[in-house]
């Protein structure tokens, strides 16, 4: 049960609590936690750095998968088993696939393509850099509302494992969600099919209902032609 | 004392008549004769009811006469009214008109939008003057821009489209600063309704009042135009047709000085007394310097176009003045500039007609072979030049007469401007009419037909009376001017007061 | 040091503004730019997570969910569209998406 | 179960429009696909009378503030106002289509399905009452239309403003979800109403990184700058009637949003958004009058224009109060109302079975096309706000709220802004007034000429009678103001 | 007695107003082109044509002005026996206090102005009949005549300032018609302009008096200006900074006035130029009335002028200087109309010398006697002009009297006048001016004193040297042009016979009414004078040597005349060769025009054309509308550039618009 809070939440509450009991317990866990965020972290970091520097698109999304994977052990750690798993399942599994099949279709000549980043990397690298410094700034002092606490939409059942408390929400409360999201993942496929469903226009197709719907006036033409006269 | 709406009678009747241009079919000659006649009308009869409009005016009653309100947007109402300030320009309006459809009656390129433009033109500028509802003012004041535009655009020269262009972005500029003041006078006052706002004295904070007055100055001094946001007006009249170039003259630079008396003079009492030296400078700059301009013109139009500048000089000066004689003086400037202007300009159409241009250097001679042109020509010139005897001189003389009650300075520089006025325009008739008639082109010239004579006989009348007589126009806005003079002391005796107050505290 | 929030927060921060920089400071070609995606939605969906454990909310994992079925939606239009884009220029260069300026 | 089927109803009646728009779309989508051969104008029929049923239902959904979903989603004054907008400018969008599909030779049916879809999204967002909601709606209109961008295959630019759009709004639902997650973060939840409440146990400076990150991924729906990237090539690339689209429909769902999030949920920290707002007002405003006037195609133009208009709108937002809410939604509905027209006729403008977007190639209209010289001048002047059109009163009510709201350095920026774009507005006039003539284009099909007729007529008669539009923003801002 | 006054005031306007609009061609190619002229048209020479249009226009304004003649001799007996008269007509201007009625005002001032007026002008038009016989726009030329003369009346009769300008403006406009009245000549119709603009410099002035005196009395009606006029004294007005004695400012303005009508010093080069026009204008005009109109201000101005003691020294010192400078400058004219012209500049600085000492009776007598024998001059000038074929240089005539005796003798009687000949007319009244001058008993008077007695001789001197060298001696004239030589018809030589008899003995006639005995009696309240101003008494108790010294220049210059053009005749060209440059300096009129275009008229166009190119073009178009247009166009072109196209700058710019935002916030946050 303790597992699945995850890691966040467990070293908040234990700040708050100052628990002493969980102190020992909750020390070695605390080490085996924060190697595995840290290396989680960095192994994706570095292949999301990697995606966006590699030249070979190829490469770039098997890096691409790598940080997934790195993705979900942070979702794991954080107590999201079951995101975790569709991420891997899901992500990995069909939509970075589907990214590698398209670069195999487009069949690119990866030599043709430009290395190198714009002109604006220094000025790019500054804004950047002030962006995440300002944004770590904040996190540092993160404080949620007072009133968090109490605005929870949908406080962690307890007792109840991650993936049922998720269905449980998602096909309840909030089947609105779900069945929107069904209508984007419709328009998803209209749109997919609408783009590249590439119907060739100069090859001829048999229309069956147009062969039986044939009648006589449409296929043969009486002409009476007078003598000498030629057509 | 009627109780049919004869404002918006006179006011909306020339845009029935566009509609009726609007449905008429075809290109050919009858269809031509047909839309002319409907838009000469149209405009006839809008005056003929502006004359019940008159007959019905009781010049000595306070406040606004035949008002009608009807509730609109909330925000602002349709309210029209008018008093003695704005009387006289309506009927201005009203009486041009017929004059400017018969001076375009060669009109040949798309003669049927020709026609709705300057009758929408028509309704618009009635509309500005008749307004009692400030953003309705605004929608007249602007509005009147697009048909403008296009006609200048449309129908004008060789340069017509950064004419066009500069006349109306250089106004739209103007004005849009204005509009936000509106605003800010709404939410002091709590209304749009121009009455409403003049039945007591002013009461804005002085700071407030200097900020909006800067606002509404912005718009007026390019509508005037004062010096030195004057440059679109010989640009614009150069190129714009006779027609146009008469409008403009006549009445739309009129808009900037009425509205002066309308708003700035009554709503921003004491602003309008702190920035009159400003004021009071730029007028006497514009007198001589756009009278000097004037006199090295090459161009007919554009030398009137200056002179026009020069006399709305005397016009901002009389207002500024604030005093009887000075706007007094200032009204009847503007009246009698907009018989004279634009008579100068149907004038210099006689002869644009014929030859197809307005170089100075193209003419002379001219009353060789057009007798009563040069006559009508030197009739006009000296009521340009503000020879008593002409409604050109009375305006001035007051305005003067005001100016150095209030400012010697002022006064004596801008008395130059009688001066060079003269100088200016005997120079071009010289020019234009006198010496040996030597060019080929015009031997064979004509003078005036009867339309042209028709449409410039009436305006010579009235210049001559109105110079012998101007009690027949004084008298209609002599007791407005009062009022508004009035108001304006007592919103400075408030003002003053206010200040005194606030210098008593310790 | 716990691992808290915060980490979780920095994290996501530096894969977003990676993912940022991976949509504006490369011109090799347009596959790149989804994937970019892709990590910046990754980058949320960690925030997500971290609050969502953060609070004792599961809202926020709905919410992730959510994000990761709309970004496979997205990911299949992009894709669409970038194969529609191929077949009409014959390149999916970055620097190549510029016949329409000014 | 009597009672169990009550509560089902009154579950999902507030979402019954979008229910039927979504069951409609899904059914012609089978009707397409099933019926391939000359389904096409069959399923625009379709798509027109079905938007126009969800209309009914909207006028239908009573009065008052719903809630449902647990507080998800909400339907409310506000809510059937753009509801209804949004539903129109689909409609109308859908029928200035038909011909246009014909000419360059992309009729599919999927088209009409799309943009119902859209509409769909939209109606979603507008009605959204959180977060995750808006996402969502805003993300079905979103891939609908970057569908819609590219959809002329054939067509280089079109896919190019696809794929523009595409990572362009990509990037900014990043950012916008961004922004979602630290919001939620903060308060722990995603309702707008918890939002608010939490934000009145202080704030923090996170939660204002969230809107910022927030703000911005709306702001790109809006075109605001400078979020507006995209606009002017995506206007120029996309199929024309899809530009109108864009430029009609999505920017009032996203407007609509944006009050929402800002007066519902955030009304806490109004001062750090309202400089946000402020400065996008300006951007918006300055930027597309300096970059308008150099352009030379008209739906470049076009673009740069509705990104001032835009600017002009966020006025609205940034006063705030009954005058600005008011204000805003009256602008949306002028603005609305004009575009269309607009586009109506730039669509129609071909010559020689080709499209007209040059601007030079107007050249003469007026004695050529007088009608269409016409409408497209009173258009332009309507844009840029010359008194008596319906342009101009948008713009004042925005002013006097600005004024009210003691922005008048932002006003005084506006009202030179606008004068700037008279410029470029103007421009076109002259081209199709005072140039020479450069032959004639072809006629205007009726369902095109009746849409410009309406919209021209509305734009230069809306004075006689004003009321029902200022009525229709003053009821839709209620909700905000309470 | 009111409805004399009215008619002797409109029939004028009546003529001019019917041979204007109906005699003229104004209506006669209205609607039609008139048939296209010869090429003779072209040239500017008006004695080739004839004239065959109606005659009516000419004869009706001629018999209306001997009507409207008549009706002032009865006026002026009328009022002379004690009777005023003030005719309101109606309501001119009104606005606040400043009122101004369209009125008649006649007291003896005004009789001798309307008597002046009128007879000049009668006559003037029954001599233009036979004058401008040939002239193809005669009617025209009438109809200005009666325009003229109505103006010239509404000037004389005003009651107030206002209607007193627009006499005096409306003289100025008949004037600038009339010496333009030729308009094929450009030197005409720049003589026009020159008129009418230097008029309007004075006129400047005498519109800023109008002012001044309506900011002082608060009214500029000539009665309650009188009446408060002493209560005045002391006042100060704040003009141009300066605080200035009241009515002294007044006085001063309006002399500007003065100073512009009546061609004084400074403001005195548009007469001699004002010859272009027809002889007959020159008479009626440039000697006899409008330019007297300066004086006859300053006379009904007298109330005010007489407490403004700087002013009149002013005045004093303006006249006396205009007395000899235009002496001098007529010493050399060889033009015959311009001599006169310079003659009739000098006199009226007389008359201001007599104005500005206060004797304003003496300065009004020598305005009447002055037109009679002034005017008698220019059209005997004009006699002689018309009988040579419009010759007007004094060297291409020569020994006329023979030819046209009968004008010989009416210009005789005239120089004899005009150089104070005993017992003619100009013997009393300019005598009486110089002795007035020597009575007043000022360092400037007497300044002025010998500056007049100067002039005198001067005066003597040219007057003498144009008879001798047009009527005397051998004719110099081509032989085609004296074969033309006639005497003028009747019709022309009656209004000579008349004037002559004015110069010789309409001096002696009214001398006791003007300044003689009955002086005060006449005058009545006409003119105002101060407690302590004998003047006219002083007068005539002068020195003896003082009384005759006028005579003694007339006869040296007389001599010297004799001497130089008929004893020693290359002595005079002796002379000039050895003076040259004060020959030169007489001859270019002491440069005064040169002086003005250099200093007024080429700067104005230099201004004019600076303002334009430079200030409107460069300056306000540059910065304003242009500078501001290209100024948004080049930001367009920036923007645009922005829109580079590339996704890649269009993310970077939303980055950066979210990090600059966050940054702000988070700063000002």
């Amino acid at each position: 049960m303790t597992e699945r809070k995850g890691a966040a939440r467990r070293a908040r509450e234990d700040d708050r609590q100052g628990n002493p009991k969980a102190g020992e317990e909750g020390k070695e866990k605390q080490m085996i936690v924060q190697f595995f965020f840290y290396l989680f972290a960095a192994l994706l970091l570095i292949s999301g750095l990697l995606v966006i520097t590699l030249r070979n698109p190829v490469h770039a999304v098997l890096f691409l998968i790598l940080a997934f994977f790195n993705g979900a052990g942070l979702f794991l750690l954080a107590g999201a088993e079951f995101l975790a798993m569709i991420l891997l399942v899901v992500y990995v599994g069909a939509v970075l696939v589907l990214f590698l099949f398209i670069i195999m279709m487009l069949d690119i000549d990866f030599a043709e393509l430009r290395a190198g980043f714009t002109r604006v990397l220094p000025l790019g690298l500054l804004v950047g850099g002030v962006l995440v410094a300002e944004l770590v700034m904040v996190f540092l002092a993160w404080q949620p509302s007072p009133m968090a606490e109490k605005l929870r939409m949908a406080a962690t059942p307890e007792g109840v494992n991650n993936t049922e408390a998720l269905g449980r929400i998602l096909y309840t409360d909030h089947v609105f969600f779900f069945q929107a999201a069904g209508m984007i993942l419709l328009v998803a496929m209209i749109g997919a099919i609408v783009l590249s469903l590439h119907h060739r226009r100069d090859v001829k197709r048999q229309d069956v209902a147009k062969q039986v719907a044939r009648r006589r006036e449409e296929g043969v033409r009486l002409v009476d032609v007078k003598p000498g006269e030629g057509l | 004392m009627t109780d049919w709406p004869i404002l918006s009678v006179i006011t909306f009747l020339p845009l029935i008549g566009a509609l009726f241009i609007l449905v008429i079919r075809g290109d050919d000659e009858v269809a031509r004769r047909n839309m002319r006649a409907t838009a000469l009308f149209t405009t006839l009869f809008t005056f003929a009811i502006s004359l019940l409009l008159l007959a019905g005016f009781d010049p000595d009653a306070a406040g606004f006469q035949f008002e009608e309100r009807r509730t609109w947007f909330g925000l602002m109402n349709y309210h029209v009214g008018v008093d003695g300030i704005s009387l006289p320009f309506v009927l201005l309006t009203t009486f041009l008109m017929p004059g400017v459809i018969l001076a375009s009656w060669n009109v040949k390129k798309r003669l049927k939008e020709y026609l709705i433009a300057f009758l929408v033109l028509q309704t618009l500028m009635v509309g500005v003057f008749v307004a009692l509802d400030l953003v309705l003012f605004y929608l007249f004041f602007e509005g009147a821009l697009i048909p403008m535009f296009l006609i200048i655009g449309i129908w004008g020269g060789a340069r017509r489209i950064y004419a066009s262009f500069k006349f109306f972005l250089y106004t739209l500029a103007g004005s849009v600063l204005m509009l936000l003041a509106m605003i800010v006078i709404y939410w002091q006052t709590g209304t749009t309704d121009i009455a409403q706002i003049l039945s007591s004295p002013s009461t804005l904070p002085v700071d407030l009042q200097k900020w909006l007055w800067l606002a509404f100055f912005a718009s007026f001094a390019v509508k005037m135009p004062m010096w030195p946001v004057h440059t679109w007006l010989p640009d614009a009249h150069v190129e714009a047709p006779t027609a146009g170039s008469v409008v403009l003259a006549a009445i739309l630079l009129k808009m900037g000085g009425y509205g002066f008396l309308r708003f700035s003079l009554p709503m921003f009492p004491a602003a309008s007394e702190f920035f009159a030296p400003l004021v009071f400078v730029l007028s006497v700059v514009a007198i001589i310097y756009t009278s000097l301009v004037a006199m090295v013109q090459e161009d007919i139009k554009k030398l009137i176009a200056y002179s026009s500048v020069a006399h709305m000089g005397f016009v901002t000066m009389g207002i500024f003045a604030l005093n009887k004689q000075g706007v007094d003086g200032a009204m009847f400037v503007m009246i009698s500039h907009g018989l004279v202007s634009g008579a100068l300009f149907l004038i210099v159409g006689v002869i644009y007609d014929r030859m197809h241009t307005r170089e100075i250097a193209a003419y002379g001679g001219l009353v060789h072979r057009m007798p009563l042109y040069a006559f009508i020509f030197m009739l006009f010139t000296m009521a340009n030049v503000g020879l008593p005897g002409t409604s050109g001189f009375v305006g001035e003389f007051l305005a003067l007469t005001g100016a150095f009650v209030t400012n010697t300075w002022v006064a004596f520089f801008a008395t130059t401007g009688v001066i060079l006025s003269a100088a200016y325009a005997l120079y071009l008739y010289r020019r234009v009419i006198f010496g040996p008639l030597q060019k080929r082109e015009l031997k064979q010239i004509a003078d005036m037909n009867w339309r042209e004579a028709a449409v410039l006989l009436p305006l010579a009348v009235l210049t001559i009376w109105f110079g012998v007589q101007p009690g027949a126009v004084i008298s209609l806005y002599d007791n407005a001017v009062n009022t508004l003079l009035g108001q304006v002391s007592a919103g400075l005796e408030l003002a003053n007061g206010v200040v005194k107050e606030a210098a008593a505290r310790p | 040091m716990a691992i808290g929030l915060a980490h979780f927060l920095t994290v996501a921060a530096i894969l977003f503004t990676i993912g940022v920089f991976g949509i504006f400071l490369n011109r090799k070609n347009v596959i790149v730019i989804l994937m970019s995606v892709e990590l910046m939605l990754l980058a949320v969906n960690i925030n997500l997570v971290a609050f969502s454990a953060h609070l004792g909310d599961l809202m926020g994992q709905v919410f992730s969910l959510l994000v990761l079925t709309v970004a496979a939606a997205e990911a299949a239009i992009g894709l669409a569209i970038l194969v529609v884009y191929y077949r009409n220029r014959g390149s999916i260069a970055v620097d190549d998406i510029n016949t329409m300026k000014g | 179960m009597e009672h169990d089927g009550m509560s089902m109803w009154s579950t999902f009646a507030p979402a019954l429009p979008e229910m039927v728009l979504a069951v409609i779309s899904m059914g012609l989508l089978m009707l397409g696909v099933f019926f391939r051969h000359r389904t096409v104008e069959l399923v625009n029929t379709l798509a027109v009378v079905g938007l126009a049923v969800v209309a009914v239902l909207v006028l239908m959904s009573g009065s008052g503030t719903v809630e449902a979903f647990g507080g998800v989603f909400v339907v409310d004054a506000l809510a059937r106002v753009m509801k209804l907008l949004v539903l129109f400018a689909t409609a109308v969008a859908i029928i200035m289509s038909v011909q246009f599909l014909r000419w360059e030779r992309i009729e599919r049916f999927e088209y009409a399905v799309l943009m119902l879809l859209a509409a769909l999204g939209m109606m979603v967002m507008i009605s959204a009452n959180g977060l995750i909601a808006l996402y969502l709606g805003l993300e079905l209109q979103s891939l609908a239309l970057y569908v819609l961008a590219a959809m002329n295959r054939e067509s280089g630019r079109s896919s190019e403003a696809g794929m523009k759009y595409f990572v362009l709004g990509a990037l900014a639902s990043g950012l916008m979800l961004y922004g979602a997650s630290l919001i939620y973060g903060f308060a722990g939840a995603t309702t707008y109403a918890a939002i608010a409440e939490a934000l009145k146990g202080g704030e923090n400076i996170g939660v204002i990184v969230g809107l910022v990150f927030l703000l911005a991924g709306l702001a790109f729906k809006i075109s605001a700058v400078p979020f507006h990237m995209w606009t002017p090539d995506v206007y120029e690339g996309a199929p024309t009637p899809v530009t109108a689209f864009f430029s009609a429909a999505p920017k009032l769902a996203a407007m609509a949003v944006i009050l929402r999030v800002l007066y519902e949920a955030f009304p806490g920290v109004s001062d750090q958004w309202r400089q946000v707002v402020v400065f996008m007002a300006i951007a918006s405003m300055l930027l597309a009058a300096f970059a308008g006037v150099v352009q030379k195609n008209i739906k470049r133009l076009l673009a740069y224009s509705s990104i001032g208009h835009m600017g002009f709108a966020l006025i609205g937002v940034a006063a705030g109060g009954p005058e600005g809410l008011r204000a805003t939604v009256f602008y949306l509905i002028i603005y609305l109302l004009l575009t269309i027209g607009t586009f109506a006729i730039v669509i129609a403008m071909r010559r020689d079975g080709r499209a007209v977007e040059e601007i030079e190639d107007f050249a003469g209209l007026a004695s050529t096309n007088p009608g269409m010289a016409f409408g497209l001048g009173a258009m332009m002047f309507a844009l840029a706000g010359i008194p008596w059109l319906a342009g101009f009163f948008a713009k004042y009510f925005v002013l006097v709220a600005a004024i009210r709201a003691d922005l008048v350095v932002l006003a005084i920026i506006g009202v030179l802004a606008s004068v700037v774009a008279a410029f470029y507005y103007l421009r076109v006039v002259k081209v199709m007034y005072f140039d020479e003539p450069k032959g004639a284009v072809s006629a205007m099909p009726f369902e095109l000429k009746l849409v410009a007729t309406l919209s021209v007529v509305f734009a230069l008669a809306y004075v006689i009678w004003p009321q029902p539009i200022v009525q229709m923003a003053q009821a839709a801002i209620r909700p905000l103001i309470q | 007695m009111e409805t004399l006054l009215k008619l002797i005031v409109f029939l004028p306007l009546l003529g001019a107003i019917l041979a204007g609009l109906g005699g003229t061609a104004v209506f006669r190619y209205i609607g039609s082109a008139p048939p296209v002229q010869d090429a003779h048209d072209d040239d500017d020479g008006h004695h080739h044509h004839h004239y065959d249009g109606p005659r009516w226009p000419m004869l009706l304004t001629t018999a209306l002005l001997m009507v409207t003649a008549v009706l002032s001799w009865i006026a002026f007996f009328d009022v002379i026996s004690g009777n005023t008269y003030k005719v309101v007509l109606m309501e001119w201007v009104r606005s606040g206090e400043m009122t101004a009625s369209w009125a008649l005002r006649v007291d003896t001032l005004t009789a001798v102005m309307l008597v002046v007026v009128t007879t000049v002008s009668a006559l003037v038009h029954l001599y233009s009949l036979g004058y401008m016989s040939h002239d193809p726009h005669q009617p025209r030329f009438f109809s200005y005549l009666s325009l003229f003369t109505f103006a010239m009346l509404m000037l004389v009769t005003s009651d107030n300032l206002l209607q007193m300008f627009f006499g005096w403006e409306g003289v100025g406009l008949a004037s600038y018609l009339l010496i333009g009245f030729w308009y094929n000549r450009d030197s005409a119709n720049a003589a026009a302009i020159k008129a009418f603009v230097v008029n309007r410099v004075g006129d400047f002035g005498f519109a800023l008096g109008i002012f001044a005196a309506f900011v002082l009395f608060g009214s500029i009606e000539f009665d309650p200006i009188f009446a408060a006029a002493g209560e005045m004294q002391g006042k100060t007005l704040t003009f141009l900074g300066w605080e200035v004695p009241a009515l002294e400012l007044v006085a001063l303005l309006l002399f500007m006035g003065a100073m512009g009508k009546s061609a004084q010093f400074l403001l005195h080069t548009w007469l001699p130029d004002a010859m272009e026009g027809p002889t007959p204008v020159s008479a009626l005009i440039h000697a006899a009335t409008m330019v007297t109109a300066g004086v006859f201000l300053v006379a009904r101005m007298s109330p005010v002028y007489e407490l403004a003691p700087f002013t009149q020294d002013v005045v004093v010192v303006i006249g006396a200087i205009t007395a000899f400078f235009a002496a001098t400058v007529g010493l050399v004219q060889n033009d015959i109309k311009r001599i006169i012209a310079y003659s009739t500049c000098s006199q009226l600085g007389y008359m201001f010398v007599a104005m500005g000492i206060g004797a304003y009776g003496v300065g009004m007598f020598h305005l009447f006697t002055h037109a009679f024998f002034k005017a008698l001059l220019f059209l005997g000038a004009g006699s002689a002009i018309h009988a040579m074929s419009d010759e007007q240089d004094i060297w291409r005539m020569g020994g006329l009297k023979n030819y046209i005796p009968r004008t010989y003798a009416m210009m005789l009687i005239g120089t004899l006048a005009l150089t104070g000949f005993p017992f003619t007319a100009g013997y009393f009244s300019k005598d009486a001016i110089i002795e007035a001058a020597f009575a007043a008993h000022e360092p400037l008077a007497m300044t002025a004193f010998w500056l007049l007695v100067v002039a005198a001789l001067f005066t003597s001197f040219y007057s003498w040297r144009l008879m001798l060298v047009v009527f005397h001696g051998k004719p110099r004239a081509s032989r085609e042009t004296l074969a033309r030589v006639h005497e003028s018809p009747l019709v022309m030589m009656l209004p000579l016979y008349v004037l002559a008899l004015g110069a010789l003995f309409a001096g002696w006639l009214f001398k006791d009414w003007f300044i003689g005995a009955a002086e005060a009696e006449f005058w009545g309240a006409a003119l105002y004078r101060a407690a302590d101003n004998d003047i006219v008494q002083a007068l005539h108790h002068v020195p003896a040597w003082v009384v005759w010294s006028p005579f003694v220049m007339m006869v040296i210059g007389f001599s010297v005349a004799v001497l130089f053009y008929v004893v020693k005749t290359d002595l005079p060209e002796k002379l000039a060769t050895a003076l040259r440059p004060l020959y030169l300096f007489l001859l270019n009129k002491w440069y005064f025009d040169e002086l003005y275009d250099w200093l007024f008229v080429r700067p104005a166009f230099a201004f004019g054309r600076l303002f334009w190119k430079v200030g409107d073009q460069k300056i306000i178009d540059g910065l304003g509308p242009n500078g501001v247009a290209a100024r948004v166009l080049n930001l367009g072109s920036i923007t645009s550039r922005l829109q580079s196209g590339y996704v890649y700058h269009y993310a970077f710019a939303m980055l950066l618009g979210i990090a600059g935002l966050l940054t702000w916030l988070m700063m000002g946050g």
